[in-house]
């Protein structure tokens, strides 16, 4: 016998689809089936049951192997190392509830670090040319219902969201748009003919890292100003027949992803791109929406909002003001440039997506990493907490790519003795205050003048 | 058992009457009361003055699109490098930014001038969750949110059918569902058509595809505000805000009201309140000859009784236009070429982000600062006209002090008229220059407490010092007797001598204590209307056709809102 | 001018924070208050006493007060003039982030190269960097529409990208090459680079000054040539290609004439 | 032209010179050295190969299959077959002469790694190659970030030779070398 549990939400990328059903065992400890997922989706669920799950934190011995140890021991390590530091890096984030993030941001503001998630090597950039000239975006039911031009422009949905298309752009059915696909004019911006491009109307290869020329080539067209016959590789044809099609459209959405930030000019291809939309708006309507990839990256980025008031990449070591400035409080930056002294990597797996400079830096500063699973991070640090994991073994809200919050479910229990993200950061808090009322002092930096002294 | 005694202040409350009388005020357990024992705490409030907590009935603090102004404006907060003195207190959290401060500020700024309740004036539906997370976070104030009626799809199909019954419950759904406080109405039908890059500029403008104008829109929301008795009156931002000559149009809108009775148990016998009207009383054709009609406007509200307002005072700073008026911020993003940020929501509203200068030396905005002051200074009755500054879209609300200052004293406010490069113009194009009227203390505590308490149906415990109510209570340095002028006024109503929240000391002498053990609450109303067939039926309908969640997660579940004062009607 | 030389002990183990090194927070004090002054590593809080020697005095005002910076790890302190409005101050070496960034007033020369965000949103005075800069040299804050809004900043190496983004005023000279970006959102001031330039010479200006005399890589497609000129820069002349852009950008008008940004290249 | 402001090709294989992170950042590192590269490849009479190598402009990108085997695990087989290759166009296996599934080292300016060079059904053009996103790629990816917080993920140059005779290392073996830390063989806790 199972239960099913509907209308689950699927805690891998930002789609953040919300109506897998989920069968679950009557002792409510193992997920037997999952429906509705995607592929990946479905492995996140299934593979939790996998062999070798760590239910104890791990310590780093000299000869490298990991020995067990209690939680209460753990948290006594991390509150000391983070207390000890004179700059920690607190760095992940988009993989865990915004309950945990918030008890987070408690601790890293008494232990006065730097706050930066996985934004700072993803839609980092796409933050900066927000911050450099706005954003014209809508939700992704107003694309559902509304839009008749969607443009991909270097991102990858089949791959990277692969019920993005059905669920939002590309097939559904919404209250202006009936006729589903068959309603749309798809067009597809990529440097390689990716499986979107495939199903795209219009596919455009650009010559890699052109897209900012491109982007400026199509303003200039929309204002009927003259261009090269070509730029990035395509033809003046080619971009007058993209610009058209966009202006004849009613509701345009231009979904952008790692193809424009991780390239040549960063944050001024989105800037471009953004300015695209904008004029586009003087014809017709247009928005677009960017294309985050962990599931709950962009929460992280709105609890850091109105806590402190920058989406990512936040430096509390003064203790008394946050500050922001990507480039300097960045983790890669940090890590390059050997700014921070300890490092804590959070719901994300610094090892595998940082360039290697910045992952042995990490490697060779203390470091503490808090996952469910077995990554590259807890495999180069000296202590790895495990936790339950969220959207499974517990709730929490998170927040989608077009920032539209919604409350994940539990749907088994944790394995025994398993703690949870936020109930962590609460006890290493409580630790951190212990400490510093055992050295009686107001703050962390007393604390450390104390030591030194 | 705490019990305190503010002793020997003079009181200005317009729940008891008193008027700068010299009297004591007693709390026992966070409650006023008429005495208390010898054991209370004494507050010497000797040559100071004493009013209840503050409320803002008007103000965006939280939300999706607050927390964009935050992300998109880091040039707002401190200057990087700058070393900010210590913290006064180690058990506050970090504050930050300026015109959209971030929620620790906000709690702590607001109990600062002696705020003890805030009404988030827009919250889309979708992202209540988000308002809620913040509002959660905010230390000190009690907060609600008003969710957004006026472009709804629902709304939109009742109200051309006149199915009354079905709007309330859909309504009093929309209210469990997000933990919502009232109706807010914002461009009626002009967000939605904005979802087409249009707008409806006059109370007549139809919906595209929807066949309902503004006028309809806003007419069957009064009668779904009464006929489910909330506490709140319709809350209203009209259409065509900030063109030059839309007084018309607002007063279209204000007459929408004429006809309506309240029908309420919160004592509230307004039916419709219209927000920051500064922004809603301009004349002329362009930006060349446009002039005040704040008297236009003034006139109107004073004679028609079920009608309440709030100013909208510029405060000549930089700060960041936000509201659910998708098209204006559009409008305003390619007037100024500054970073425009929007954000539609499907099915139920848009909005737009915008930084903006008030610059003490451009026409058009030392004309709204004029315009913002002849509105309050033209209100005859206090009890139905409130000061706001529509934070952020005027200026912040920290500088409500100077807007005081400025409608307290005519030297002060003078100064700064004739100190504009173009005061002359400014005073030819509007009246301020002849108005005389210094607003009182006892009308300031009219205006910022016991109107909007009534107003927003809290009469019964906010906004005085009447035993029963919440022991919400501010001392200003202010000696009556003899009066502070222009500076030092400000000065002294943006710190308070001491606040108290609830009966636990939380400010003092500006410096905010502990903010821990006061328990701010999330207000939200509960109406007993059952859901009819008809709702149920379009609600799991649309939800599964044309909303990206699905029901089941569309709820704002408990913890969003961890200590609730559930407004049962 | 009176002189004060400070002397780095040793070579911050982190970051040193020294945003006090300026002959306005130097101004008129003993040396013991100078080395009062704060300065801090991550969240430790040290006074410049604790990292530098300080010997000689300053003035009895920021003008007449010059600061002279020495020793190894210099490369390791940002914030060196920060702020100042006037005076002088001589990093005799490397200088990392925010070397005079907002800088008002005053003189401000780096014998070695400086890091990023130097002369940020800089409104007025002179910079000279011997060495190379990196990128985001007299460039807007984060979200800032206001860049650098007066004043001369003179580099005799390399530059890196995004020079002068969102400028408005100024002049910015470069002996050496540039990166990619430059002058990005232009909306006033000149730029003047002897060497090459790499890509995306002018994105999106609106207003203002851009000379490469040795041409960019890839030229962007907003600009039109629209004649040649023999125009006299930084004391000589030379006869110049002139192109108009951003095209793609929205121009203002005055006089009914429509304002463009202008791009220079040398003519072969 | 100024020091620095160009890298010379030797750069390429000398590790150490992109150890020491004291050194400043070479201006527009990735930038002005691909242009240095096509320079030399038009001197070469427009081939892009030296010796028996060639030089191929490096995309970094997530995949499906990489996408599930993080959720199966990254000390997975999944996860080690779908991340430790690269994607080449047809029109570079026949520069390099080598055949599907050959093993080869790539360099960059940032480090070198050995990989399985394999084709891909989204279509490359010659001289653009794909690497998942994963320890191996980041081997090669180069830290500089313009000042952004932004590596480069994408866009950069590499060399590549064939070295059908290397072994493609296990992700963490692969960390625990390069970082300098004792190998103690793969975690497994069945």
């Amino acid at each position: 016998m199972t239960k099913t549990i509907k209308n689950v939400i699927c805690t891998f990328c930002g789609t953040l689809c919300d109506d897998l059903e989920v069968d679950v065992s009557d002792d409510g400890k193992k997920i037997v089936q999952v429906r509705n997922a995607c592929a990946i989706g479905a492995e996140k669920y299934l593979h939790v049951g996998n062999p070798g799950r760590v239910v104890l934190p791990r310590m780093r011995q000299e000869d490298g192997t990991y020995k067990d140890i209690s939680y209460e021991e753990a948290i006594d390590f991390a509150a000391k190392t983070l207390l000890k530091a004179k700059k920690p890096l607190l760095y992940g984030w988009s993989s865990t509830n915004c309950e945990a993030i918030a008890a987070g941001n408690t601790l890293a503001e008494k232990i006065g670090g730097v706050v930066d998630n996985c934004a700072t090597v993803c839609h980092g950039s796409s933050l900066l040319a927000i911050q450099d000239t706005g954003v014209p975006s809508c939700t992704l039911g107003e694309v559902k219902n509304r839009a008749d031009r969607i443009i991909f422009w270097g991102c990858n949905p089949a791959h990277a969201h692969p019920r993005h298309m059905s669920r939002y752009s590309i097939f559904p059915r919404g209250f202006f748009s009936a006729k589903g696909q068959k309603g749309r004019k798809i067009i597809c911006v990529d440097c390689r003919e990716t499986d979107t491009a495939k199903i795209a109307d219009t596919f455009v290869r650009i010559k890699q890292s052109y897209d900012y020329e491109v982007f400026d080539a199509l303003r200039t067209l929309l204002r009927g100003e003259e261009i090269p016959d070509e730029v990035g590789g395509v033809p003046r044809e080619k971009l007058q027949e993209v610009v058209d099609i966009c202006k004849s459209g009613r509701f345009v959405t231009l979904f952008f992803g790692m193809g424009l930030t991780h390239t040549l000019g960063r944050n001024h291809n989105i800037d471009n791109g953004i300015n695209f939309i904008r004029d586009l708006n003087d014809y017709t309507k247009a928005t677009l929406i960017a294309m985050r990839g962990h599931y709950n990256v962009t929460g992280a980025g709105q609890v850091l909002g109105w806590q402190y008031g920058f989406p990512f990449a936040c430096d509390l070591s003064r203790l008394t003001m946050a500050r922001h400035n990507p480039g300097e409080t960045t983790s890669v930056d940090l890590l390059v440039r050997h700014e921070v002294d300890a490092c804590v990597v959070i719901a994300s797996d610094l090892a595998a997506h940082f360039p290697f400079e910045a992952t042995r830096r990490m490697a060779h500063i203390p470091t503490i990493t808090i996952d469910p699973h077995i990554s590259m991070s807890t495999e180069l640090s000296d202590l790895h907490i495990p936790v339950a994991i969220v959207g499974v073994e517990v709730g929490g809200c998170c927040y989608r790519m077009d920032n539209v919050p919604i409350e994940t479910r539990k749907c088994i229990d944790a394995p025994d003795g398993v703690i949870t993200d936020e109930e962590l950061f609460k006890r290493i808090s409580a630790r951190v205050d212990e400490l510093l009322a055992e050295a009686d002092v107001k703050n962390a930096s007393e604390y450390l003048a104390k030591m030194e002294a | 058992m705490s019990e305190i005694i503010i002793k020997n202040g003079h009181v200005f409350d317009a729940v008891t009457g008193l008027k700068g009388d010299v009297a004591d005020v007693c709390i026992k357990d966070g409650v006023i009361v008429d005495k208390v024992s010898n054991a209370a705490t004494v507050i010497d409030a000797a040559g100071k003055t004493v009013m209840a907590g503050a409320v803002d009935v008007h103000t965006h603090v939280a939300g999706p699109k607050v927390n964009l102004g935050r992300w998109y404006r880091p040039e707002d907060k401190f200057r990087l490098g700058e070393r900010c003195s210590a913290k006064l207190n180690p058990n506050t959290r970090i504050e930050g930014g300026f015109s959209i401060p971030t929620v620790f500020k906000t709690g702590y700024e607001y109990a600062r001038m002696g705020f003890a309740f805030t009404m988030e004036a827009a919250m889309p539906p979708l992202y209540a969750r988000h308002v809620h997370d913040e509002i959660r976070d905010t230390p000190i104030l009690d907060q609600a949110a008003l969710p957004v009626f006026g472009n709804n799809w629902f709304m939109f199909e009742y109200l051309k059918n006149g199915e009354y019954d079905n709007a309330a419950a859909y309504v009093a759904w929309i209210l469990r569902q997000t933990k919502g406080y009232g109706i807010k109405c914002v461009n009626p039908g002009g967000s939605e058509a904005w979802g087409w890059g249009l707008n409806c500029l006059t109370v007549n403008d139809p919906v595209p595809y929807f066949d309902i104008t503004p006028k309809e829109i806003v007419d069957g929301l009064i009668t779904t505000n009464e006929h489910l008795k909330l506490p709140h009156s319709v809350h209203l931002h009209s259409n065509n805000l900030g063109n030059p000559g839309n007084y018309t149009t607002t007063l279209d809108s204000l007459k929408i009201a004429e006809g309506h009775t309240a029908n309420n148990n919160f004592g509230r016998d307004t039916v419709l309140h219209h927000t920051h009207v500064q922004f809603h009383s301009y004349g002329g054709t362009t930006w060349a000859d446009f002039e005040s009609k704040a008297k236009e406007v003034m006139d109107y509200v004073n004679k028609q009784k079920n009608i309440s307002i709030d100013t909208g005072n510029v405060t000549l700073d930089e700060t960041t236009t936000m509201t659910a008026d998708g098209p204006f911020e559009y409008h305003l993003g390619a007037l100024n070429h500054l970073k425009w940020a929007n954000v539609d929501v499907e099915l139920e509203t848009s909005a737009g982000v915008v930084p903006y200068i008030y610059g003490k030396n451009v026409k058009v905005c030392e004309m709204q600062w004029a315009i913002g002051l002849e509105i309050a200074l033209y209100a005859k009755d206090m009890m139905r006209t409130m000061i706001t500054t529509d934070h952020p879209n005027a200026g912040p609300f920290t500088r409500y002090p100077r807007v005081y200052a400025w409608l307290m004293d005519k030297e002060y406010r003078d100064a700064q008229l004739n100190g504009f490069k173009w005061s002359s113009k400014v005073i030819d194009a509007t009246t301020l220059a002849e108005l005389d009227r210094e607003i009182s203390l006892y009308e300031l505590s009219q205006m910022t407490r016991a109107a909007p308490a009534k107003v927003l149906g809290l009469s019964k415990s906010f906004g005085g010092l009447a035993p029963g109510m919440k022991g919400n209570v501010a001392v200003y340095n202010i000696n009556p007797d003899n009066m502070l002028k222009g500076l030092e006024l400000e000065d002294a109503l943006s710190k308070v001598s001491v606040f108290i929240k609830d009966g636990v000391k939380c400010v003092e002498n500006g410096v905010v204590l502990e903010a821990e053990p006061v328990v701010k609450k999330t207000y939200w109303v509960n109406s007993s209307v059952p859901d009819t067939k008809q709702v149920i039926h379009d609600v799991s309908e649309k939800f599964l056709k044309y909303y990206s969640v699905n029901l089941a997660n569309y709820e704002v579940v408990d913890h969003y809102a961890p200590n609730q004062e559930i407004v049962e009607v | 001018m009176e002189t004060v030389t400070i002397t780095l002990k040793a070579v911050p183990d982190l970051y040193l924070e020294c945003e006090s090194v300026t002959p306005d927070k130097f101004a008129g004090k003993t040396a013991a208050e100078i080395a009062a002054l704060p300065c801090s590593v991550g969240k430790c809080n040290y006074t410049l006493g604790d990292w530098f020697e300080i010997s000689g005095r300053p003035g009895a005002t920021a003008a007449d007060t010059k600061i002279i910076v020495n020793g190894k790890g210099t490369d390791k302190c940002k914030y060196f003039g920060a702020w100042m409005t006037a005076g002088e101050v001589v990093v005799n070496g490397t200088a990392d982030m925010f070397t005079g960034a907002w800088m008002e007033g005053g003189k401000l020369t780096i014998k070695g190269d400086v890091r990023s965000f130097s002369g940020l949103q800089m409104k007025g005075g002179e910079m000279i960097i011997e060495g190379r800069a990196w990128n985001y040299l007299a460039a807007a804050y984060r979200g800032d529409w206001r860049g650098m809004q007066g004043g001369l900043i003179r580099v005799k190496g390399d530059v890196g990208s995004d020079l002068g983004t969102f400028m408005n005023g100024g002049t910015i000279i470069v002996e050496g090459n540039a990166d990619i970006h430059i002058g990005t959102h232009a909306e006033g001031g000149t730029i003047i680079i002897k060497g090459k330039a790499h890509r995306r010479v002018g994105g999106q200006m609106v207003k203002g000054e851009i000379y490469v005399y040795q041409g960019c890589d890839v030229m962007m497609p907003g600009f039109k040539k629209i004649e040649e000129r023999e125009i006299e820069v930084d004391g000589e002349k030379h006869v110049f290609n002139v192109f108009i852009g951003d095209l793609g950008e929205r121009h203002s008008k005055s006089k009914g004439e429509v304002i463009y940004g202008h791009l220079y290249t040398l003519k072969e | 032209m100024a020091e620095g402001a160009y890298s010379p090709l030797s750069k390429l294989f000398q590790k150490e010179d992109f150890e020491d992170w004291s050194k400043p950042h070479l201006v527009g590192q990735t930038t002005e050295y691909s242009s240095l590269l096509q320079l030399q490849a038009m001197k070469e009479g427009g081939k892009r190969k030296y010796g028996d190598g060639i030089i191929v402009s490096v995309i970094t990108c997530t995949e499906i299959k990489q996408g599930i085997a993080i959720e199966t695990g990254k000390t997975s087989p999944q996860y080690f077959d779908a991340c430790s290759v690269i994607e080449l166009h047809e029109e570079d296996f026949k520069t390099l002469g080598i055949s599907k599934n050959t093993n080869v080292r790539v360099t960059s300016a940032a480090g070198s790694v050995i990989l399985k060079a394999s084709t891909t059904t989204q279509s490359l053009y010659p001289g653009l190659a794909h690497i998942p996103m994963g320890p191996w790629a980041n081997i090669l990816v180069p830290s500089y970030t313009y000042s952004t917080g932004e590596p480069c993920f994408c866009g950069f140059d590499c060399f590549i030779e064939p070295a059908p005779q290397e072994k493609v290392e296990s992700a963490v073996k692969l960390m625990h070398e390069k970082c300098g830390l004792k190998y103690v063989g793969d975690p497994h806790y069945d």
